[in-house]
Order: C-alpha cells, then structure tokens, then sequence
C-alpha cells in the first residue's frame, strides 16, 4: 500500500506550484488557475487523512466537500469580478489595475 | 472498491483507444492532397473576416454561474437523498431548506431580470 | 502492492507536469485545459484513495463546472487568439524561490512528524461511504450547520457573482 | 454455474482456470479477464452503433414519408457500412491555425465520453460492467467530458462559427444539466441508492414512472436538451451557424461525433429506462435468464430511443432565449419541487401498505402536474392576450 507520506508530500508539490502561479502570473485569471491548484492540494491532503485516519469519521470528506462550494464560489465571484473590471478597464493584467493604489 | 475504479480505468483506456484506431485508420487509408484553398476556414465560400475571437455576450457566463452554483448544491444533495430512507421527517426539512436557500438565489436572479435573453 | 504504487507515481507525476503547465503555458485556454488534466489526476488519486464519491464530484464540480467557467471567462476576455507580452511577473525567479522554500519547508516539517509513514487500514466490512456522508451531512451532532451554511454561501456567491458580472453600462 | 442463468461468471471462471493453467499469475488472469470484458461490451456497443445508423435514417424516412436506405442489402441494412468506408477513405482536412493536438483529441474525447456510460450499465441482473455505488453522479461526470469536448473541438478548429455553436450549445447543456441531476435525485431517493443495479432492483414490484411520471418527463426532456437534438439542436442551426461546433470537422473526425451523438441518444434512451422504467424488468419475464433479460433492456432502450427521435422530426428548433427562459423559469423549478415534495411525501407515506404508498405517490404528481398545467395556461392566456393585443393594434395602424 501507498504510506501517507506520498500523498502530503503530492499535495505540497501541487500546493507550491499553486502558489508559484498565484504569486507569478500578471493575467487575473490565471492568478484564479493557481488558487484552483492549491484548494486542489488541500483537498488531496483533507481525503488521504479521512482514508489513513479512522473511515468510519466523515469530516475529512465533508470538509472536503465544503471546499468544493468554496471554490466554486471563490470561482464564481472572482471571474465575474474580472469580467467587470475587463469591461471597465479593457484589460485583464492584475499590476495595471492600481486604481486603488494611491 | 478499487477493483470497481480499476474496472473503469480500463474502460477509459478502451474507450480512448477505439475512437483513436478508428482514426489511425482512416489516416493511412485516407489522401492527402492539401492545399491552402480547402484548409481555409469554412464560411461558406466567403473569404475570412477578422479573427475568429469575436466578442460575446456576457450572458453565456451568467447562465455558466448559475449552473455552478447549482451544481454545487446538487452534489451536497445526493449524499442527503441515498441516506433519506433512515432518516427522519427532521432530516428531511433540513434538505427542503437547503434547497429552497438556493431557490431563492434563483428567484433572485429571475427578479432582477438575470435569466433574459437580452 | 507495488502496482498500486506504480500507478500512484505515474498519477503523481501527471499531477504535478501539468500543473507546471498551468502556471507556466502562455496560451491560457491551453492553462485551462492543462487544469483539467492536474484536476482529473486529483480524480485519480480519489479513487486510489477509495473515495469514489469525491473522485466523481470532483469530475462533476471541477472539470464540467469550474473549468468550463474559466474557458468562458478566457474567452470572454480576450481580444486576439495569441497571448502577446510576457505572461510572468519581472520578479518570477523569486517567487519560484518562495514556492520552493514553501515546499522544502512542507517537506520538512512532513518529515518530523510521527504519523507520515502510516498506511491505510481496510474498509469495515459493509462500509457505505456515500449513505455515512449522508448522515454526517444531516444529523444534528455533526456537520448540519455547515451543510446549511454552504447552502447560504453559495446564495451569496450567487447573487454576488451575477450582480458583479450584471450591470448595465 | 451453469451457462444459461449466468454467462459471464461462467465465461470468467473458464477463461481463468484455462489462463491459470498455463502458468499465469492469479492477478494477471483477472486483469486480462476484466479486460475481454471491456473489450466485448465495447465491441458491441459499436457494432451497435452501426446499426443505430441504419435506424435513425430509416425511422426519419418514414416519419418524412420517404422510404430511407433501401440499395445496400435488404432494406438498406448494409448502409452503413457503406457510409463508414467512405468516412474512412475521405480526405482528412486541418483548416489553417488549428490548434493540432486539441483539434484531433475533441472527437475521440466525444466518443469516449458516451462509451464512458456503458461501464455502469446494468444489461441484466448478472451482466453489468460495474455496480458503482455512485453510478448517478457517474452518468454526470462522464456528460461534462463530452460538454469539454465540444469547447475543445470550437476552439481549436479556429471558426468563429463554431465557436458560437459550441458557447451556445455548452450553455444549453450546462443549463439543462441541472433539472437532469434533480430528477435524477428521484430514484434515488426512491431506491436509496445511486448505484445503477440497486435503482432497477428497485423497481421489481413497480416502476418508477408510476411513483414520479412527471420526473420521468422532466428527465426525458432534460435528456433530449443535453443530446443537442430537435427541438433544442440550435447547436446546428444551419441556416444561422451551419453546423455548429464540428464545422471544420471531415472524414473520419466527424464520423466520430456522429456516432458519438447517435449512441448518446441510444444511451439516453437505455439510462431513462433504467431510472424510470424498470431496466431489464418486464413482470417476470427477465427471471428466464439474462439473456431475455439483456433483450429487454435494449428493446426499452430503443424505444426511449425511438420517442427521442419521434419527438426530433416533429417538434420545430426553438429559439436560444427561449430555450434558456424555458429551462430556467420552468423546468428548474418544477424539477425541484418535485423534488422536495417526493423526499416529503416519501418519507411520510414510507411506513404505510404499498397501495396507500403508490397511489399517494402518483397522486402527488398528478396534482401537481394538474397545478403546473393551470401556471402553464394562465401564462399562455396571457402571452396570447399580449401578443393579440400587438396584433389588432398593428391592424388598426394599417388601416
């Protein structure tokens, strides 16, 4: 069988690779791909501690889930707050948008 | 349990491989005499105009959110539904209520004239 | 079960190349469609895990849902095809630093703990994850409020997200 | 173990003491077993394919008053084939700025993701790919990688038309997507399972279009949306988009979205009958043996089929907004009070006799569909009273 270890030490190569991305990218929505990564990383660490713990407890899977809504919303508010601003704006670039700057 | 997923691992593998067979074939048997009239993009004869980026509506992504959202919560809902037949009627309004918090988010969008084609 | 372990690394190894694509790719509809094969690895790795539930909600929310949104968002906002000028920050290299650092630190501290090298104990005979899920979702000593209150965030996201995305210019 | 009563155990067991006997390990022969079945189940849903060809060309000629196929072989049998080689030896043409690796992986993705669904399928009591016990979410997952497939196709065949056949087809078939899943929560809060056998074991006394006929129709509507098919096909719309998201598409490629999209119909036509009407159930007939049972399954299959169709070369193509309108204002809701009210009436009616159970369950939709129909003609005498009111205004203008 797979030990734990494999799985955390997965999701923390994702999760840094997420934030690479979060941390890198100028184009806002690829700033969201990244997010997307790293709810993605704690999600695999959330099920591999509900399958290597006690299965009979359901929270790792429950959390789970509830990290699914959250990215969803965080997915839905997020495009639709870029959309906006690119209809405002005209531009997409995260470092342009510095109305709030000052 | 995993011999289930194994079962559908192999499915997908098959199911991948008989559509890219039936290519293979169809590419070896098939000419090939290109050239830049017939791999012009299709327009019914006319020539090409701008790029094929064109702008579109915003309301694709409203009808996209909405599905989300609700996508969402039907996923909350199957758990709620296979485990229904040894629940009580408690279990039951809690589901009801979980849906109609949602439905309201619907009504909502349908208020403020969200759902028009416009 | 080497196997077994065998196609973890393979799935693992998908995970993580394509996820490197994701932030690195300069098209970003070919970024969306790289997500959809790191999230499709994650899928993977919840049937290996034997949470079949989540390896098909995951299909279900993640690539016919999220992804589909990020396409549509790419398209909507975009003006040409090909993605001009450089797609990474001046300072990339550093946060490739802070990445790296973040993941030797996770390492790290993976490895000073105790529990790391557990494996999994078998099912109990006649286990029904789904039906449990169920339960724990509804009963009233365990996840009740936060089943109501997802129901209530994703209300808010939803009239959030289309009033933000909705207004008449 | 006898042959007759159970086919695939027996064909398992023997490939598995002959592969065992040569010398092979334990796990190997199981693998290579599972695998004949894939490839069999498979094999036969193509063959199958095939043959849909030929019926859905016949049965549109006859709803046109044509005659359809009839050179090739007795009544045109051999169609088909004849169609498939010439797909087969047909030029293969990339347009100009396609993306390459996207452009050819759409199709098979299409292919794939409706031969994706025969795995939970249940042919018979002891013939099925896999009793997975999340088979409803399953039928979903494997839709939103044909949905991918279609973006992927549009955007990387560089067509602006396509592009708009596929935004507006994706947003149809996500927006349709949803009273499909809520209908689908029915049998399984009838059955209390989302595995595909546990639904049709179910319905061994009665079937579920007798507990909820109206999410039978729902289901069935949803289904005809998300397959693309008239009276929702604006995906193809040719007059407008020519053909939609395979445009660009020739040869071979688009043979694979045909075929795709014709055992998509044929699949839908089988899943409505094994959430609704009973699966291999035919009041007792299926106890014959799996075989018969295996028949009956795909005769029901094929008339859900046959209705689709039916419904297809009737109905004319309605319009995007509303379709939309109709899927939002309408089918959503009454999908989820359908919903709430059958988890209601279920749980409080779950204790009485079977006939207390049955007829409250039917009754429940029967009022409720006598109250969606009253909603449905207050609009409608409203809609015409607007309309009409346009109209006589308009008249008196002219005059």
């Amino acid at each position: 069988m797979i030990p734990l270890s494999w799985f955390l030490i997965l999701s923390a190569a994702l999760f840094s690779i997420g934030l690479f991305g979060v941390l890198s990218r100028r184009n806002a929505v690829a700033i969201l791909l990244g997010i997307e990564l790293m709810l993605n990383a704690a999600n695999i660490n959330l099920v591999s501690f509900w399958r290597y713990g006690d299965v009979s407890l359901m929270a790792g899977q429950v959390f789970a889930i509830i990290v699914f809504a959250v990215a969803a919303s965080e997915v839905a508010v997020g495009l639709a707050l870029v959309i906006s601003v690119y209809r405002r704006r005209n531009t997409v670039i995260a470092d342009e948008l510095d109305l709030l700057k000052w | 349990m995993q011999n289930e997923w194994l079962y559908i691992g192999l499915f997908f593998v098959i199911g991948l491989l008989i559509p890219v067979a039936a290519l293979l074939i169809s590419w070896i048997v098939s000419p090939k005499k290109p050239n830049p009239i017939k791999q012009s993009t299709y327009e019914c004869g006319m020539e090409t105009v701008g790029e094929n980026w064109v702008q579109f509506k915003a309301q694709y992504y409203i009808f996209a959110l909405v599905f989300l959202v609700f996508d969402v919560e039907t996923v909350f809902l199957f758990p709620w539904a296979v485990s229904l037949g040894s629940l009580s009627l408690f279990a039951v309004i809690e589901g009801i209520v979980f849906i109609l918090i949602l439905i309201a988010g619907l009504v909502y969008a349908w208020r403020k004239g969200m759902l028009e084609w416009v | 079960m080497i196997a077994t372990q065998i196609f973890f690394l393979i799935t693992g190894l998908v995970i993580l190349g394509s996820a490197l694509m994701v932030v690195t790719t300069r098209n970003l509809i070919h970024a969306a469609l790289w997500l959809i094969v790191t999230l499709f690895g994650v899928a993977v790795l919840y049937a290996i895990l034997n949470a079949s539930f989540l390896a098909v909600v995951q299909v279900v929310v993640y690539i016919g849902a999220i992804a589909i949104l990020f396409i549509f968002a790419v398209m909507l906002t975009h003006k040409e095809m090909r993605d001009r000028g450089p797609q990474l920050n001046n300072g990339w290299w550093l946060n490739a630093i802070i990445s790296l650092l973040t993941f030797g630190g996770l390492f790290w501290m993976l490895q000073s703990w105790s529990g790391v090298s557990k494996t999994a104990a078998d099912f109990p005979s006649g286990f029904d994850a789904v039906g449990q899920l169920g339960r724990a979702l509804i009963s009233p000593d365990a996840f009740v409020l936060p089943f109501e209150v997802a129901s209530v965030l994703l209300l808010a996201a939803l009239v959030g997200a289309v009033y933000i995305a909705f207004n008449r210019k | 173990m006898n042959f007759w009563f159970d086919p695939v155990n027996f064909i398992a067991h023997w490939l598995n003491s002959l592969l065992v006997g040569w010398g092979m390990a334990e796990w190997l022969a199981a693998l290579i077993i599972q695998l004949v079945g894939v490839v069999v189940l498979i094999s036969l849903m193509m063959v199958f394919d095939v043959f849909l060809v030929w019926v859905e060309r016949k049965v549109v000629a006859r709803f046109q008053d044509r005659l359809g196929p009839n050179r090739v072989g007795p009544f045109g049998i051999f169609q088909p084939f004849a169609d498939i080689i010439k797909l087969i030896i047909k030029e293969d043409i990339t347009p100009d700025g396609a993306d390459k690796v996207v452009y050819n992986l759409a199709p098979i993705l299409s292919l794939m993701s409706v031969l994706l669904l025969w795995a939970i399928v249940p042919l018979a009591p002891v013939i099925f790919g896999v009793d997975l016990n999340v088979g409803a979410l399953y039928i979903v997952a494997a839709g939103s990688i044909g949905t991918l497939s279609i973006i992927m196709a549009a955007w990387s065949s560089n067509n602006k038309y396509a592009l708009i056949g596929a935004f507006r087809q994706v947003a149809v078939l996500v927006s349709f997507e949803i009273p499909m899943i809520a209908t689908m929560l029915i049998p399984t809060i009838l059955a209390g399972s989302m595995g595909m056998n546990e639904i049709v074991h179910g319905q061994q006394t009665v079937w579920y279009v007798v507990l909820a006929p109206l999410a039978a129709l729902t289901f069935l509507i949803a289904a005809i949306a998300e397959l693309g098919r008239s009276p929702f096909d604006l995906n193809e719309a040719e007059s407008e988009i020519v053909a939609g998201f395979h445009i660009e598409y020739t040869g071979m490629k688009f043979g694979l979205f045909y075929a795709g999209e014709l055992l998509h119909a044929f699949t839908f036509g089988g899943f409505w009958a094994i959430l609704f009407l009973g699966g291999y159930h035919f009041f007792g007939l299926e106890n014959l043996g799996p075989l018969v049972a295996m028949v009956i399954l795909f005769a029901k299959a094929m008339f859900g089929y046959w209705v689709i169709m039916w419904v297809r070369y009737t109905v004319m193509r309605i319009r995007i907004d509303q379709m939309l309108a109709f899927n939002w204002k309408f089918l959503t809701p009454v999908a989820f009070v359908l919903l709430m009210l059958t988890a209601l009436m279920n749980t409080l009616l779950r204790n009485t006799p079977s006939a207390v159970y049955i007829v409250g369950m039917l009754l429940t939709n029967v009022i409720l569909g006598w109250i969606i129909v009253e909603i449905l003609r207050g609009f409608s005498r409203r809609e015409r009273q607007r309309t009409e009111g346009i109209a006589s205004v308009t008249a008196a203008a002219q005059h």
